[in-house]
């Protein structure tokens, strides 16, 4: 399919940013008509290269040759014009413009003196749906849109700009495995309809499977090229880390002891005000893992919202050994030894710009470990607590003083990660807990999870990963449309979960 | 933190010791000169009105009599007290403070300083409860506005009497800026006259609540136009000459106020004179004269320091008879317009 | 009780409408420009500042060349230019945006006095001549039409020009594409940058663009209204159409409805003369107005979602 | 200043010595002069506060001004009923009535804010005129007016006044003048007492770190189980209370009842600038508040000595505020051997961005 001309070339690409080196000379060429992956971990400097070539970012020395011309790009017009178009990880959509519109934005058509052409609009997307097979409704809303379909307008509007040489940074991070698997086949189209592919990743497994050949950064720098056939998961990734990592999850049978927590036919509503969880019950036990598994958008959200007080329900009840806790709010729940790691780490979980050691403390500020009266700081006990989590969960920072918005993203979970499990809960709501972080944090967190299973915390996990799920979990529960579909056992087949997650298989509503 | 503040205060009080040898005295001016502090209040000297008559009687007074004259201007009320205090403080023959609002600060300063004479415009040195205090250092430079309001007034009236308004509709009307005394004393007189030489008449009596934005005044003055007046006295000074380019865009009449204000529009038919520059003029000759007395004088027609000016029109002659002959009545006694508007 | 039967009377009198009509259009133009620049990600509360020397330089020049024309032509570049600051530093320097916009409102009240005491000593600032100021205009027979031909078409210039805009404005923001570019800056930079589209450029015009609406403004205000200029003598109009601009969710015919409530006030205010009630009470009538209205149905209203965020190329 | 055509040496002078009291010449003195400033800076101080707080909250309070109408009106109210008690019980009860004023009138705000989600900056103005207006109807013919015509309500009692620092007697020299010039009056440890107050608020206590919380990330607030509906409103009630305090302060210390003064009063809006330029710490609010007031004074004195306006101070506090938003003064900090805490410059305090978007708005819970 791919042949030796390169679509694109880069050369000896420098880019110093305040405080780091995001790129040292690296060398990165792809052949016209290849699907090339670039992978790394986070913060190795692949989306400041993609950038560079999209023309957000200037490099500042090396240069860019597009289909074997030298090519100066100043900006991301420059880039549109050689024929470049990037899918970004967050998604360059307005939610509040139509799809049509979004799509169209910066080759609007024109009618009259200026006015918009709502009717061109939708001709030209109707086009590309018919050419690519991307069915989208151009008069939609882009922020009622699931996130897979937010991803095709992304797509939509990369090939409407006339693109042959596609970026797409993380494209599946936010997708569900089967939207991941429709967006593969979407590529594999547009190859076939002669386009190049750019695929950042940091899922092995997905490069694997998609991808023609492989370049692997770190630091800044290139530390590998690999065609796909050739090599594995373990090559890569001890490529990426600069070390050998253990990708398997290393764990004793769990010990479950007593029911400690109780979800009874749980009902609650969405932000949007209809049903998102329609009768949810289960139980959980000290000294075990509760895996949730689902596509996203099925109530997991929801449900963790829930259990840590931050939605209210409109049914049902949570019952914490013999506690009734289904009204209670966040404080009061994390007062009553529920503790929570919200998905959404810098939104929710962290106040950015506090410093570790007031975030250590985010929720149990009125706590009396903590606030003498509930009123008065006590900072001397804050100040110990910040300093014994910051070394027993190995938070890499200059003090406990510093802002989190300073740390990396794995250090920023590992602060949530110690915050809540520094209290040693009786259960523990994680939600996926290593969304977004490096190897190496991802195994510190897991380590960290099993052990407190193995303290006898009782622990449910929800993860959009279903590697994940099957790795740490001693039962599996399948969520699909605001129920618990089934509750299975860790070594249940992964084609079995696929089922029950989009709605197949044999639903045993309510099951314990 | 602490010890940054005494620093501050230690440096106070070298920055005190140096400036002790000045004291009240002034041995940096000539014995002979007389100096003189002018505080406006909030309306500030281009207000078109009393701030700026005061600093023409201060300007006439820096020619002909050779004093030196200072000027500050108040940015807001919190200041007249400083602002006074400035002066007085510096050992300034005379402090004029300017303008009814600022009795009180005059009250308090001029009770600190009683050896600094004062003067005030439009008032006394009062205490906080506009009592006056009749302090002897105190110049109270008062007017009878309701002498000039009546002139104009018995104009207005006796032109609609006679069917000589643009349509003689029997209404006329005055906008005011505040309703404060020396406001409502020119209302009161306006409205007495013109309904003592035509008493069909009626008079609408509004406030902008303002002295410089003539914006405010225009649109209370067109209102009173849409209600038929087609006579318009504007009693707010700055603010006012919106009130008269109403009139003017209009087409009917206005009176000015304080001064000679013809040149604001042409639709202003005479001016209602409060020479607040021969007020400032005669108390700063008193001093260089040394025969400044405290206590209230009266400026009024018996002193030339009050009347009308007759501006764009040719008034009928009848007319202007009329009104010389109230002005004549009023000098002489037989006639008091009432300082309070009547109902 | 009389007073409210006269608030009544006076509400079915074509000159009160006709007032209110011209106080909101000295509300409408610098909260059109507002809008403008708030759609575009810039946050700005200097409308004040601008219309103030708006007025100031149209003074000026009117003074000195006797041409409204001019004169206001040059009133709106010095909105402009005041407006241009703002830009820079809060889009070059991201500076904070709250920050530059009172900054610029206290300077532009201490820059006019302080010029006033330079040009015109300590004397008036000078009075434009009856037929040197913008014309008011009666549309020949338009303005016949009872009632509403006083109310719409026996006004100055500036209201017809202010009238045009509205609809221009509106339609410009959600009708054409230099509109959906100016939307799409302001809720979501990243975005239109990556879409080839040049933030910087968009931001500036649509700040300068305020600039110049509020310097129409304060001509308006000085050489139309008042033909003459007074310290301060905006008197907060800025920051009332500020409020209408939100009031009106960042729309040009909301941000007009909320000027024409504030107009209305006004109007009823200057008609003290002949309401039997205490004209200050009076006057907080539109603000309390307000205040109901907002704690009733319209109160939640979401501004653009990049307003007030500088934009740093290449970030996320 | 050399484009102002007089002599700027005199001027720098005039506005050093009516500020600060330093290098005075032309027989100026400066102990009034500092006593002058201070008595400007005493409002400034709390009503800077009232600004700086919701500002931690994401919230912008225009309306101060407003705010110390109701504490000033409330105080005066009291002042007058209560006037011939004794001090001791007079003056806290009507300063504390001049809070709670000043907290209804913001409350109304936090309340429409929280509720409704209307946003602060309208319902701030508009309380803002609501206040103004009412204050001229209360003494312009109104209920509160003194009984001879004049726009002044009559004065507060005796008990109800703050005593001065130095004797009130015209007969006593203190530094050349008669002691009563010096107006500077205990309301100014009121006021260091309050930004102490501010301070341990806002750092010290769970209540602070929930409002900088809110003014952060609503979103983190709440998962932490802050109420931030509530949070906005009880922000909002404690800003109040401080404008209030100023306004109280006011006329305990200075004015002794409501003058016509307070139609043009700016004191709540120079607040924000104070509140920018303090960067919202209480250390910092002092600092920005002797600047203003010093600038305030100074401007008056630089006009007599130097005879150029006095407006030029707008000018000069502009430019500082521009040099704020460039953020001049943090590089600077930077540069200094003792510049600590960075943590508490500018990216600390919730950007134009915070307090205009849809993270000062709170989102509906269901």
């Amino acid at each position: 399919m791919s042949d030796e001309r390169l679509a694109v070339d880069l050369r000896g690409i420098t880019k110093q940013f305040p405080g780091v080196l995001a790129n040292s000379n690296v060398d990165f060429s792809v052949r016209a008509g290849e699907i090339h992956a670039l992978v790394g971990e986070n913060g190795a400097g692949k989306t400041t290269l993609m950038n560079i070539l999209y023309g957000l970012v200037h490099a500042d020395s090396g240069e860019i040759l597009v289909d074997g011309k030298p090519a100066r790009i100043s900006g991301p017009r420059d880039a549109i014009a050689h024929g470049i178009g990037m899918v970004h990880q967050h998604f360059m959509l307005i939610p509040v413009f139509t799809v049509g519109e979004n799509v169209m934005l910066g080759r609007e058509p024109v009618t009259g003196p200026d006015f918009y052409d709502h009717r061109h609009a939708r001709q030209a997307i109707q086009e590309l749906t018919r050419r690519y097979g991307l069915a989208l409704d151009p008069d939609a809303r882009m922020g009622d849109l699931p996130v897979g379909l937010q991803q095709r307008a992304e797509i939509v509007k990369v090939l409407y700009r006339g693109a042959n040489i596609l970026i797409l940074d993380e494209p599946t991070g936010v997708l569900t495995p089967q939207e991941s698997k429709e967006l593969f086949g979407v590529l594999r189209d547009l190859v076939k309809a002669g386009k190049t592919i750019i695929f950042i990743s940091h899922k092995l497994r997905e490069v694997l499977e998609i991808s023609d050949r492989i370049t692997v950064m770190r630091r800044g720098k290139v530390v590998g090229h690999l065609t796909t056939k050739e090599t594995d998961e373990e090559s890569i990734a001890t490529l990426m880390v600069g070390r050998e990592v253990l990708l398997r999850v290393d764990k004793k049978p769990a010990q479950p002891g007593a029911v400690t927590f109780k979800v009874e036919n749980l009902t609650a509503n969405s932000d949007r005000g209809v049903p998102a969880l329609k009768g949810v019950s289960f139980e959980l036990r000290e000294g075990e893992i509760l895996g949730i598994a689902g596509v996203e958008g099925n109530g997991q959200s929801e449900l963790t919202e829930v259990l840590a007080g931050s939605r209210r329900v409109t049914g049902g009840r949570v019952l914490l050994g013999d506690r009734d806790v289904t009204t209670f709010d966040a404080r009061t729940e994390r007062e009553a030894g529920i503790a929570f790691i919200p998905e959404d780490r810098r939104g929710a979980g962290l106040v950015l710009s506090y410093s570790i050691a007031e975030n250590l403390i985010l929720g149990r500020q009125r706590s009396h470990q903590f606030a003498w009266h509930e009123f008065v700081l006590q900072l001397n006990a804050i100040w110990s607590w910040a300093r014994r989590l910051v070394k027993e969960f190995d938070i890499r920072t200059p003090s406990i003083n510093t802002a989190v918005r300073n740390l990396s993203g794995g250090n920023q979970q590992k602060v949530i990660v110690a915050r809540e499990m520094g209290t040693h809960p009786k259960v523990l709501i994680a939600a996926q807990p290593t969304r977004g972080v490096d190897i190496g944090a991802i195994e510190f967190i897991h380590r960290r999870l099993i052990a407190e299973r193995d303290a006898g915390t009782a622990i449910l996990l929800v993860s959009a990963e279903l590697d994940e799920i099957r790795s740490l979990s001693d039962r599996i529960a399948v969520m699909y449309e605001g129920q618990i579909v089934s509750i299975e056992p860790p070594d249940a087949p992964e084609e079995r979960l696929g089922l029950l997650m989009t709605g197949g298989g044999a639903p045993r509503v309510g099951a314990a | 933190m602490v010890h940054k503040r005494l620093g501050i205060l230690g440096l106070a009080a070298v920055a005190l010791m140096i400036a002790a040898a000045c004291g009240g005295s002034s041995p940096g001016t000539t014995a002979k000169q007389i100096k003189v502090g002018l505080v406006t209040d909030t309306g500030g000297l281009n207000d078109k009105s009393f701030n700026h008559l005061a600093y023409v009687g201060l300007q006439k007074a820096i020619a002909d009599l050779g004093i030196k004259g200072d000027v500050i201007e108040s940015k807001n009320g919190d200041e007249y007290v400083p602002n006074l205090t400035n002066f007085a403080s510096k050992g300034y023959d005379l402090v004029l403070g300017n303008g009814f609002l600022m009795q009180p600060a005059i009250g308090t300063v001029a009770g600190q300083f009683p050896n600094v004479h004062f003067a005030i415009v439009d008032g006394a040195g009062t205490d906080a409860s506009f009592k006056d205090l009749k302090l002897p250092n105190v110049q109270d430079l008062l007017f009878k506005e309701q002498e000039s309001g009546a002139l104009v007034g018995a104009m207005a009236g006796m032109l609609e009497k006679q069917g000589k308004g643009p349509a003689n509709t029997h209404v006329i009307g005055a906008v005011g800026g505040i309703s404060i005394p020396p406001v409502n004393h020119y209302i009161a007189g306006y409205k007495w006259a013109a309904a003592m030489e035509d008493p069909s008449i009626k008079v609408l009596v509004g406030y902008s609540n303002d002295f410089s934005d003539p914006t405010k005044c225009s649109s209370v003055a067109k209102s009173q136009i849409g209600n038929k007046a087609e006579f318009i006295f504007q009693v707010a000074g700055g603010c006012g000459l919106g009130a008269l380019q109403a009139a003017g865009q209009a087409k009917v009449y206005s009176f000015g106020v304080d001064a000679d204000q013809k040149d604001a529009d042409p639709s202003v038919i005479a001016s209602a004179l409060k020479k607040v520059d021969v007020a400032v003029y005669t108390s700063i000759k008193s001093v260089v004269n040394g025969k400044f007395q405290g206590g209230e004088t009266r400026f009024s027609l018996q002193n030339d320091a009050t009347g009308y000016t007759l501006d764009n029109f040719n008034l009928p002659a009848d007319v202007k008879a009329e009104v010389d002959g109230l002005a004549a009545k009023i000098k002489a006694g037989t006639l008091t317009p009432p300082a309070d508007i009547p109902a | 009780m009389t007073a409210i039967s006269d608030i009544l009377h006076l509400l079915f009198t074509a000159n009160l409408w006709q007032a209110t009509l011209s106080a909101a259009i000295l509300l409408l133009l610098p909260a059109l420009g507002g809008v403008i620049s708030e759609r575009s990600g810039v946050v700005n509360i200097a409308m004040e500042g601008m219309m103030l020397t708006g007025a100031f330089f149209g003074v000026v020049a009117a003074l000195a060349w006797h041409n409204p024309w001019l004169a206001t032509g040059v009133a709106i570049l010095a909105g402009g230019l005041m407006a241009a600051v703002h830009a820079v530093v809060s889009i070059q320097f991201r500076a904070d945006q709250i920050v530059s916009g009172i900054a610029i409102n206290i300077f532009a009240a201490g820059l006019t006095v302080f010029l006033i005491n330079r040009i015109f000593g300590l004397q008036d600032v000078g009075h434009l001549g009856p037929n040197e100021g913008l014309p008011y205009i009666s549309i020949g027979g338009l303005d016949q039409i009872p009632f509403f031909g006083k109310v719409l078409f026996q006004q100055n210039i500036v209201v017809y020009v202010a009238l045009v805009l509205l609809v221009l404005i509106h339609v410009l923001l959600f009708r054409t594409r230099i509109g959906l570019r100016i939307r799409a800056v302001g809720e979501h930079p990243q975005a239109a940058d990556t879409a080839g589209i040049n933030v910087f450029f968009i931001r500036y015009s649509a700040v300068i663009t305020s600039g110049l609406l509020s310097g129409l403004s304060g001509a308006f205000l000085a050489i139309g209204v008042s033909n003459t200029f007074v310290p301060n003598m905006t008197d907060g109009r800025g920051y009332i159409a500020l409020a209408a601009m939100i009031f009106g969710k960042w729309t040009p015919f909301g941000a007009f409805g909320a000027c024409l409530i504030f107009g209305l006030g006004e109007a009823i205010y200057a008609n003290n003369s002949i309401i039997h009630a205490s004209p200050y009470l009076l006057s907080m009538l539109p603000y309390i107005i307000t205040l109901v209205v907002l704690a009733g149905v319209v109160g939640r209203s979401s501004p653009p979602a990049a307003d007030g965020i500088p934009y740093v190329p290449g970030s996320e | 200043m050399a484009i102002a055509g007089a002599d700027p040496l005199a001027a720098y002078q005039g506005l050093l010595c009516g500020g600060l009291g330093a290098l005075c010449g032309g027989c100026e003195n400066p102990a009034l002069q500092i006593s002058n400033t201070i008595v400007f800076v005493t409002p400034l101080i709390t009503t800077g506060i009232a600004v700086a707080l919701p500002f931690r909250a994401g919230l912008f309070n225009i309306g101060a001004e407003g705010q110390l109408l109701a504490g000033a009106v409330t105080y005066t109210v009291i002042g007058i009923k209560l006037g011939n008690g004794p001090a001791p019980v007079v003056i806290p009860v009507a300063l504390i009535g001049g809070m709670l004023a000043g907290s209804l009138w913001a409350g109304i705000a936090g309340v429409l804010k929280a509720l409704v989600g209307a946003h602060e900056v309208v319902t701030t103005i508009m309380l803002n005129y609501v206040a103004q207006w009412l204050v001229r109807f209360l003494i312009i013919g109104g209920p509160l007016q003194a009984p001879n015509g004049f726009s002044a309500s009559p004065p507060t009692g005796p008990g109800a006044r703050l005593p001065t620092l130095l004797p009130h007697d015209n007969s006593l020299i203190i530094f050349g003048l008669p002691s009563s010039v010096y107006r500077v009056h205990t309301g100014l440890f009121i006021a260091l007492a309050a930004a102490a107050l501010f301070a341990f608020l806002l750092w010290r206590t769970s209540l602070g770190y929930e409002i900088r919380a809110v003014g952060q990330s609503q979103r983190a607030a709440r998962y932490a189980g802050v109420d931030v509906r509530r949070t906005i409103i009880v922000t909002m009630l404690i800003a109040g209370a401080f404008s209030g305090l100023a306004g109280a302060i006011q006329i305990a210390g200075v004015d002794h009842g409501l003058t016509d003064k307070y139609f043009s009063d700016t004191t709540g809006f120079d607040a924000i600038a104070v509140a920018l330029l303090g960067l919202g710490s209480a250390t910092g609010i002092i600092l920005a508040s002797i600047l203003l007031g010093a600038l305030h004074a100074g401007g008056a004195v630089m006009q007599s000595d130097a005879g150029i306006s006095a407006n030029l101070v707008l000018v000069l506090q502009a430019l500082i505020l521009f040099s704020i938003a460039a953020n001049f003064v943090g590089a600077i900090r930077r540069l200094l051997p003792f510049g600590r805490k960075p943590a508490a410059l500018p990216p600390d305090l919730p950007p134009a961005a915070g307090l205009m978007s849809e993270s000062a708005t709170p989102t509906v819970q269901t």
